[in-house]
């Protein structure tokens, strides 16, 4: 067959190699005399730039296929096959999963090589690189894989790896448990994916467990199912791409380091949610109303998240939020069958929201870990370069046209208005305009004024050429990716969305062009509106204001965290502590020391019939014969 | 002639052996050791006899001269080997005892052999008042071996309870033999049959009352619930050689007995068997009830007595006539005879001088002064218990096997159970022994008779588990 | 010696172990001689491995007569199941002799002779055979327990033992109801497994039967409420007494429900299933969420054992051939895991003399290759896939789900319950900051690393390639669900037949 | 006729019975045993009359026998009581019990 190849399988196998080579070594190494960093770096690189070539390489072998068959797949081995399940690790690359294949790679090689600047002089080097490297390998599978299970393991990989370098700098507590919470979350998310998967299976499994079998035979599913499957996958949605209810651990896994926020928990695993839904848009797109309950859904976290971003006052706080928010504007995006538009957005995001934290990663770099905006100030002088490619970054942000979150953001308010719920669309815009104040307000802060920290500021400086060079080139990515894109009313042809296509079960929303000029010139008033009044409040400077109601109640993110805490995380504790020290002892046991107790009771009161005196003994024994002759008596008659 | 004469050896060389040993002792001519060793010869002389097979056939030694009242079969032939070897590690044990418990008596060994003597004639005999006169022989002879420590006053409260409520069962016996007289006209066992034959148990109401009586006073010497109170007290006070082999020497040749007088005709079995039912289920409960709240380890083991009484009453229950049921019967006899022989060694030379070490605490830790005497008494407790590899897990397993092919399928049930709750106690020494720190030097005598005896009759057990073919 | 290959698996540990316990070695000469016995048994593992065709019949059978009235044979043979539980002990006990040291030569004997007893009661084809060796695994166990366990071992003793005795004796019982009603079919004694199957069973003693045997397996195993003998009994044992209990003795439950009641019993499987799953799923919850209110890492560790145990159970239960399947399979995968992670805390505590979670901290930069391992163990036993763990868990909540939705929700939240107690564990002990008790903590030796590194190369190797393992494990597995649907006991005719013309 | 003398018979045996599980007393302990032994003596007497045979004289000449001998044991134990405690009252020896 034309579509097999032989080299698909390399892609996550690379960095999975890679990983254990380093975790060897390090392992083999950490007693005695350590291997230099450089060496450590150079190896790390190697597997993330080899993937990308890789995945270039995909997209050309794709581009050379006709349009109707435009895939390529291998199947490596039998995973596990038991009765009528047959499970392959295979691996499948359509226009779908090539398209995150490049910016996956892409990204994660430039975060690769921007951590060596980053992490230098960290007592566990290699380790990290080990983490990131296995990241890559589980999204690489996540990403390829070419069946739901195969993808699972990738799913899985990814939370293990986020969990492992969120908990990185493990000998604080509290990075531990913003780990902890991170793997738990997830799992709750992935009980939904493998429940999922399991009534997939048991309706239309047998047939063959891969997209393309499924992809042939969804029409056979029951509608019920498909929303059972549907809403159930979902949930996993949830917990990976962080969305309510399940969205709180991912401002915590801010404790980890800053490249890993930018690769993990901006740029690629939290999007893993969206492109599941959208490899699945054979399923959504025969349940309207589930997507658009997922688009509410989507919808209704950004502008949450949007309202918490405003507020806070850790750099990387205020970034992990307006991730939260913008991966909301994808499932809203996805949620109304505009799979592509959704995924564009992935794909922009991926390159201004990897290239803020990394210049975030810069700031904290530059002024030695501190990462509160109101203990920076006036940083544009000292920081030229990381000032430049994060304004960069923040436009794209806020859909400052035509950078390229001007685009893809665009494509999903237009698709919300086109599709006619108005209603969020109404909201996405206000969203936009949140955004644009909220970023602005951290660049002013940081960036503009006067420094709030002099010993601080003297101390800053640009961070080496390692981790600036990445910066410049997602600066690039991010200005210019929306252009991929470009829509006709711009005289584009929409590339990206026809070549999604193949991939993708998507309605088109066609409406006139007034139509996308007023969703286009809504969102554009949004941002001035927004970019505004950050200006008007923190453009010459402001000192930290002190937060009173609302804003309070909205700094502490609407006490959600201790909501759970109060109704799931205490409550789940309690129950065990009951269990593991009363229940378990004295109420499960019960029966057995019922028996036991019985049994000795039983005993003493023989013992008490053992009176010791002769007489008694011969009484015992004529009453025995009298029973005995009693019974003989009886069978006489 | 001669092969008869064969057959009766055994018997005639115990008893001639017990009254010369008794003659010696008359004249004091010779020490304790070499009295046992006398009395020890004098058993093993007997056993290697009682080895020569009968045959097929059944055989009534000497039927001009003792009129049918003698049978001699595969079954008493090995009834009397078990009884024989009781005999012979009874005497081996009570050297190293009578080294600790200053009151030895010539005549001791010479009541043993004559007891064993009882034992054998009792497994034989095919006649009412031949039972009676070996029966007295037997218990004439333990009455004394009980109470033979006459300085301390609970041997002598033992003998008193034992000797009241024993002739008081015996005179049951009697009036039982004059009732069957009376149903039948003769007192032999094959007229019995013949009686019973003829017209069912149930025609003849005197003899169906005087067997009453006689299994009434069996019951009593195999403490069948609710008969079975002395057995705790008199096993308590009787010095420890005598216990043990109260405990198995007397037991087999009661079961013996037993045995022949339910097999007389299935119509008794037919009759009585809700009543033995019953009593067994009594039996096997009541033993583990008293069992478990003793501390003392011979009340403990006189009370696991009884509960072993009540395994072997689900054997007769389910004996059907055939010679397969007759061997489940021997094989847990010699398990339980092998266990309760080597515990009660153990006991005779552990327990220090005047039996000071009488309880479970007293135990405590022996396994870290004396790891292989805790072994041996391990291994018997596991095989009292029922727990493979060892004998008296085989044992069990013939027992609940024939219950099931005979029908009695809630017998082999409540006997599962009571070998559950028999765990309990037979642990408790065990942890006794292992898991607590020892307080206790346990100085023993210097003798090494009653150490080897418990060896070998660990090893015994350990084979007969292993190698259960002799069945 | 290959001839009797099984005999040789059984009884050269069982020598060496008595050998051991009664010659005077030294302390180390002891270990030694143990490592190298289960060394040799492994090897003829491997090598009988290699001579094994699969082909679902019984392999290296072996048949002498005991007890010929009865029909009691010394009757040993493995096929696709077995040999897997079989090789999974031989696997992991070289380990217990590499890691545990300065234990007096009785401990030494004590695990060969249980190491044997377990290889006897997997192997055995006779159930009364079966019976013995079942009971004799224990007697090791509770002197091991007893004499060099916590400081409540006394009690702890007594209740696994009064637990599992009763459940065994009641399944003695059971045994010989079922010999007695062979015989009273076919005029002849047997408890030859494969014979039995052929029996045709009915009504209300065969349902006690069932139970008798259900009991005993469900005591072993356990499943709730039948646990409480566990947490006691795991916490108090000595590690290696631990690891055997949870990595080999509770996984021979849940064989033995496969390997006699799902032949013999299966129409009163079949009727008793719902309920059965539901204790099964119970447990699983209740035992999870119990581990999370443990301060002792080796009793979170047992409860968190029995809450697999749980999940093992209910793949029995669902009756179809991915949970059968994932079972079998989980058997192996949960073995290593657990059994790794019990070994691991037992050097915690002999290194660092506490195993209170809050007492510990920051082992993993002490000792990153402990941690390390310690990890992929954890991560195979919360089911990550690409660890052994995640096949099983997998194919068996996937089971549950045909066999009962609900049931099979409720089984999914494994997922979800594993993870939260031992993360909470993971970061208290091995993140952190570490005090001065864990800051003595030294890491692996090459030695253990050595001990521990082929199991770890399997807990992954069975999650990346399951397959060779399932490939094995699926027409036996196919077998016995044919046997259970048709329930018409016919498939054991053919060897009944057999036996009926031995007699 | 042998009606009346198996009635004594039972009567005597009755009356042991009650000696036995009613006094106190050693000695009136094992006269009420002898009692029911002879009560059987009785009965093996007439009932060799009844049977026209002479072994119901020999098994009560046998049974005659072994009463005396456990008469004498039973003496001797009493002697050994007395020396004791100096009281022959059952009750008094209830230190083995429970």
């Amino acid at each position: 067959m034309a579509n097999t190849t032989t080299y698909l399988g390399l892609i996550p196998l690379l960095p999975l190699v890679g990983a254990a080579v380093i975790g060897f070594l390090h392992l083999g190494t950490c007693k005695g005399e350590r291997l230099p960093e450089r060496f450590y770096g150079l190896l790390a690189c190697t597997a993330p730039i080899l993937t990308f070539l890789l995945a270039v390489k995909v997209f050309f072998d794709l581009r050379g296929l006709p349009v109707e068959t435009r895939f390529l797949s291998q199947e490596v081995f039998t995973w596990f096959k038991v009765g009528e399940m047959d499970i392959a690790m295979g691996f499948l690359a359509d226009p779908l999963s090539s398209l995150m294949l490049l910016f996956v790679t892409f990204t994660g090689s430039l975060i690769h090589i921007y951590s060596i600047g980053y992490m230098a002089k960290d007592e566990s080097f290699a380790k990290f690189f080990a983490y990131l490297n296995l990241f890559l390998g589980s999204m690489l599978i996540l990403v390829l894989g070419n069946g739901p299970v195969v993808m699972f393991v990738g799913w899985e990989g990814v939370g293990l790896c986020s969990y492992l370098l969120i908990s990185y700098y493990s000998e604080d507590r509290s990075n531990v448990l913003a780990g902890n919470k991170a793997f738990i979350v997830n799992r709750i998310g992935d009980f939904g994916f493998v429940l999922g998967m399991a009534f997939l299976f048991w309706a239309i499994g047998s047939g063959g467990f891969d997209y393309i079998s499924l992809k042939a035979n969804a029409h056979m599913l029951p509608e019920a199912t498909v929303i059972l499957v549907c809403l159930l996958l979902f949930l996993g949605a949830t917990g990976k791409s962080a969305q309510i209810p399940l969205y709180v651990w991912l401002p915590d896994a801010m404790a980890g380091p800053t490249p890993v926020s930018a690769l993990i928990h901006a740029a690629t695993m939290v999007t893993a949610g969206v492109y599941m839904v959208a490899r699945f848009s054979f399923l959504y797109a025969h349940v309207a109303a589930v997507g658009v309950f997922i688009a509410w859904v989507g919808i209704i976290t950004a502008l949450v998240s949007a309202i918490y971003g405003m507020y806070q006052d850790d750099i990387k706080k205020v970034l992990a939020y307006s991730t939260v928010s913008q991966l909301g504007y994808m499932f809203a995006g996805v949620g109304l069958a505009a799979y592509s538009a959704g995924i564009f957005h992935v794909f922009t995001h991926a390159f201004f929201k990897a290239l803020l934290f990394l210049g975030a990663g810069s700031v904290i770099y530059a002024m030695h870990h501190e990462q509160n905006i109101w203990k920076m100030g006036g940083l544009r002088s000292k920081l030229p370069l990381t000032y430049k490619t994060m304004l960069i970054g923040s436009l794209a942000l806020a859909g400052c046209p035509p950078f390229s979150g001007f685009f893809s953001k665009d494509e999903i308010l237009y698709s919300a208005l086109a599709s006619g719920h108005t209603g969020i669309w109404l909201v996405g815009v206000l969203v936009a305009g949140m955004t644009a104040y909220y970023t602005f307000r951290m660049i002013f802060v940081v960036f503009h004024g006067s420094p709030r920290d002099a010993h601080a500021f003297d101390h800053a400086h640009e961070p080496p050429a390692v981790m600036t060079v990445p910066l410049v080139i997602l600066a690039i990515g991010a200005l210019f990716a929306g252009f991929l894109n470009l829509p006709a009313l711009f005289g584009g042809s929409q590339q990206v969305t026809h070549w999604l296509a193949p991939s993708l079960a998507e309605h088109a929303h066609e409406a006139a062009h007034s139509t996308e000029i007023i969703a286009i010139a809504a969102s554009v008033a949004a941002f001035f509106v927004g970019i505004l009044i950050a200006w008007r409040k923190f453009g010459q400077g402001a000192e930290e204001p002190v937060f009173r109601g609302f804003a309070s109640f909205a700094y502490h993110t609407f006490r959600v965290n201790e909501f759970y805490d109060v109704i799931l995380v205490r409550p789940y504790k309690a129950i065990g502590g009951a269990i593991a020290n009363f229940i378990d002892a004295n109420i499960t046991d019960i029966p057995a020391q019922v028996i036991a107790w019985f049994y000795r009771q039983a005993g003493s009161l023989f013992k008490l019939l053992q009176v010791g005196y002769v007489r008694a003994y011969a009484i015992y024994m004529i009453v025995g014969l009298s029973v005995m002759s009693l019974l003989l008596a009886q069978s006489f008659k | 002639m001669t092969s008869d004469l064969v057959f009766l050896l055994p018997l005639v060389t115990v008893t001639i052996g017990a009254i010369l040993l008794m003659l010696l002792s008359a004249f004091e001519k010779i020490r304790i050791e070499v009295s046992s060793a006398l009395a020890m010869g004098i058993f093993a002389v007997a056993f290697l006899i009682q080895l020569v097979p009968v045959g097929p056939d059944d055989v009534r030694p000497f039927v001009s001269l003792f009129n049918g009242i003698l049978l001699v079969s595969d079954f008493t032939r090995i009834a009397s080997l078990i009884i024989i070897a009781c005999g012979f590690f009874t005497a081996m044990s009570s050297i190293s005892y009578f080294r600790q418990n200053s009151f030895a008596t010539l005549e001791f060994f010479s009541l043993m052999t004559f007891a064993v003597s009882g034992m054998i004639l009792l497994t034989m005999a095919q006649e009412l008042i031949t039972v009676f006169i070996a029966l007295e022989t037997v218990s004439l002879s333990i009455y004394v071996l009980v109470g033979c420590n006459r300085r301390s006053v609970l041997s002598t409260e033992a003998i008193l309870k034992y000797l009241i409520l024993g002739a008081f069962a015996g005179a049951f016996f009697t009036m039982g033999a004059a009732l069957v007289y009376a149903g039948v006209g003769s007192t032999g066992f094959a007229a019995i049959t013949d009686a019973i034959a003829m017209g069912g148990l149930l025609q003849n109401p005197a003899l169906a009352g005087g067997l009453l009586f006689i299994l009434f006073a069996l019951f009593f010497k195999v403490t069948v619930f609710p008969f079975h109170a002395w057995v705790v007290d008199v096993y308590d006070g009787a010095p420890i050689p005598v216990t043990g082999f109260m405990a198995t020497a007397l037991k087999t040749s009661i079961f013996a007995v037993l045995a022949n007088v339910l097999l007389l005709a299935d119509d008794i079995r037919g009759t009585w068997v809700d009543m033995l039912f019953y009593l067994t289920v009594f039996t096997l409960f009541a033993g583990n009830l008293i069992a478990i709240g003793q501390n003392s380890l011979k009340r403990m083991l006189a009370a696991s007595g009884i509960v072993h009484t009540g395994y072997l009453l689900i054997a007769l229950i389910a004996v059907s006539g055939d010679s397969f049921s007759g061997s489940v019967i021997l094989y847990y006899l010699a398990a339980y005879a092998a266990s309760t022989l080597g515990i009660f060694a153990s006991l005779s030379y552990l327990s220090g001088n005047d039996e000071k070490r009488r309880d479970f605490d007293d135990f405590k830790g022996l396994a870290k002064v004396r790891p292989y005497s805790a072994a041996v008494i391990a291994i018997f407790l596991l095989s009292m218990a029922g727990i493979p590899p060892t004998a008296g897990f085989m044992g069990k397993l013939y027992i609940i096997v024939t219950a099931f092919q005979a029908g009695q399928t809630a017998l082999a049930v409540l006997g599962i159970v009571s070998s559950i709750l028999s765990m309990w106690y037979y642990l408790r020494l065990i942890i006794a022994m292992y898991f607590h720190e020892s307080e206790d030097a346990f100085e023993v005598s210097s003798s090494r008779s009653a150490p080897y005896c418990a060896f070998i009759l660990a090893a015994c057990v350990l084979a007969m588990g292993l190698y259960p073919v002799a069945i | 010696m290959f001839d009797n290959v099984l005999s040789t698996m059984i009884f050269l540990p069982i020598v060496i172990g008595l050998a051991v316990m009664l010659i005077p070695f030294g302390s180390n000469a002891a270990r030694r001689i143990g490592l190298a016995a289960s060394l040799l048994v492994l090897l003829l593992g491997v090598r009988a491995y290699f001579s094994f065709t699969g082909s679902g019949q019984l392999e290296f059978a072996e048949t002498r007569n005991l007890i010929e009235t009865l029909g009691i044979a010394y009757r040993l043979g493995v096929d696709g199941i077995s040999f897997f539980v079989l090789l999974t002990g031989a696997v992991l006990i070289p380990i217990v002799f590499v890691v545990v040291r300065d234990r007096p030569r009785a401990f030494y004997g004590n695990l060969l002779i249980t190491a044997g007893a377990m290889a006897g009661a997997i192997a055995a084809c006779d159930l009364v055979l079966f019976y013995i060796f079942w009971e004799i695994m224990l007697i090791p166990i509770f002197f091991m327990i007893g004499l060099y366990g916590g400081p409540d071992r006394r009690a702890a003793t007594i209740k696994i033992m009064l637990y599992t005795v009763s459940g065994s004796l009641l399944m003695l019982a059971s045994i010989i109801y079922l010999g007695a009603a062979f015989h009273a079919h076919f005029g002849v004694w047997s408890f030859e497994t494969i014979a039995l199957t052929g029996l045709d069973l009915s009504g209300r003693t065969a349902t006690l039967a069932f139970f008798g045997f259900m009991l005993a397996f469900a005591i072993k195993i356990p499943i709730f409420p039948l646990h409480t003998w566990l947490p006691d009994a795991y916490t108090e044992a000595p590690a290696a007494a631990t690891f055997l209990l949870s990595a080999i003795m509770a996984k021979i439950g849940i064989y033995a429900v496969i390997r006699f009641i799902m032949p013999v019993f299966g129409p009163e499987l079949v009727h008793y299933a719902v309920p059965l799953a539901w204790a099964a799923v119970i447990g699983l919850i209740y035992c999870g969420i119990a581990a999370i209110g443990q301060k002792d890492m080796k009793r979170l560790l047992a409860f968190s054992s029995a809450s697999h145990m749980g999940v093992l159970a209910l793949g029995l239960f669902c009756l179809n051939i991915q949970a059968l399947t994932g079972s079998i399979f989980q058997i192996m995968a949960h073995a290593t895991s657990t059994g790794l992670l019990f070994l691991l805390i037992g050097m915690i505590e002999d290194r660092l003399q506490t195993r209170e979670i809050a007492d510990l901290g920051g082992i993993a930069r002490q000792a990153p290759i402990f941690a390390f391992f310690f990890a992929v163990a954890l991560l195979a036993s919360v089911g990550l896939p690409g660890t052994s763990g995640f096949i099983g868990e997998f194919l068996i909540i996937l089971g549950a789900i045909k066999f009962d939705t609900t049931i099979g929700i409720f089984a999914a939240t494994t997922l979800i319950i594993g993870v939260c107690y031992m993360l909470w564990m993971f970061q208290r002990v091995f993140f952190e900051k570490g005090n001065d008790r864990t800051a003595g903590f030294t890491d692996l030796s090459a030695a253990e690393t050595l001990a521990f590194l082929p199991v770890i190369v399997l807990i992954l190797l069975m999650g990346v390639f399951p397959q060779p393992f399932i490939a094995r494990i699926e027409p036996a597995a196919q077998n016995h669900i044919a046997t259970v649907q048709a329930t018409g006991r016919t498939s054991g005719q053919i060897a009944l037949d057999h036996t009926l013309q031995q007699h | 006729m042998i009606h009346d003398y198996l009635s004594l018979s039972i009567l005597l045996f009755c009356l042991g019975v009650l000696g036995v599980i009613s006094r106190r007393n050693v000695f009136t302990v094992f006269m009420s045993i002898e009692l029911m032994l002879n009560a059987a003596n009785l009965a093996f007497i007439a009932l060799a009359r009844l049977h026209e045979s002479m072994d119901g004289h020999v098994l009560a000449l046998l049974v005659m026998a072994v009463a005396a001998a456990e008469a004498a044991l039973a003496l001797a134990v009493v002697i050994l009581l007395h020396k004791h405690t100096g009281k022959v009252d059952t009750n008094v020896f209830s230190l083995l019990k429970g």
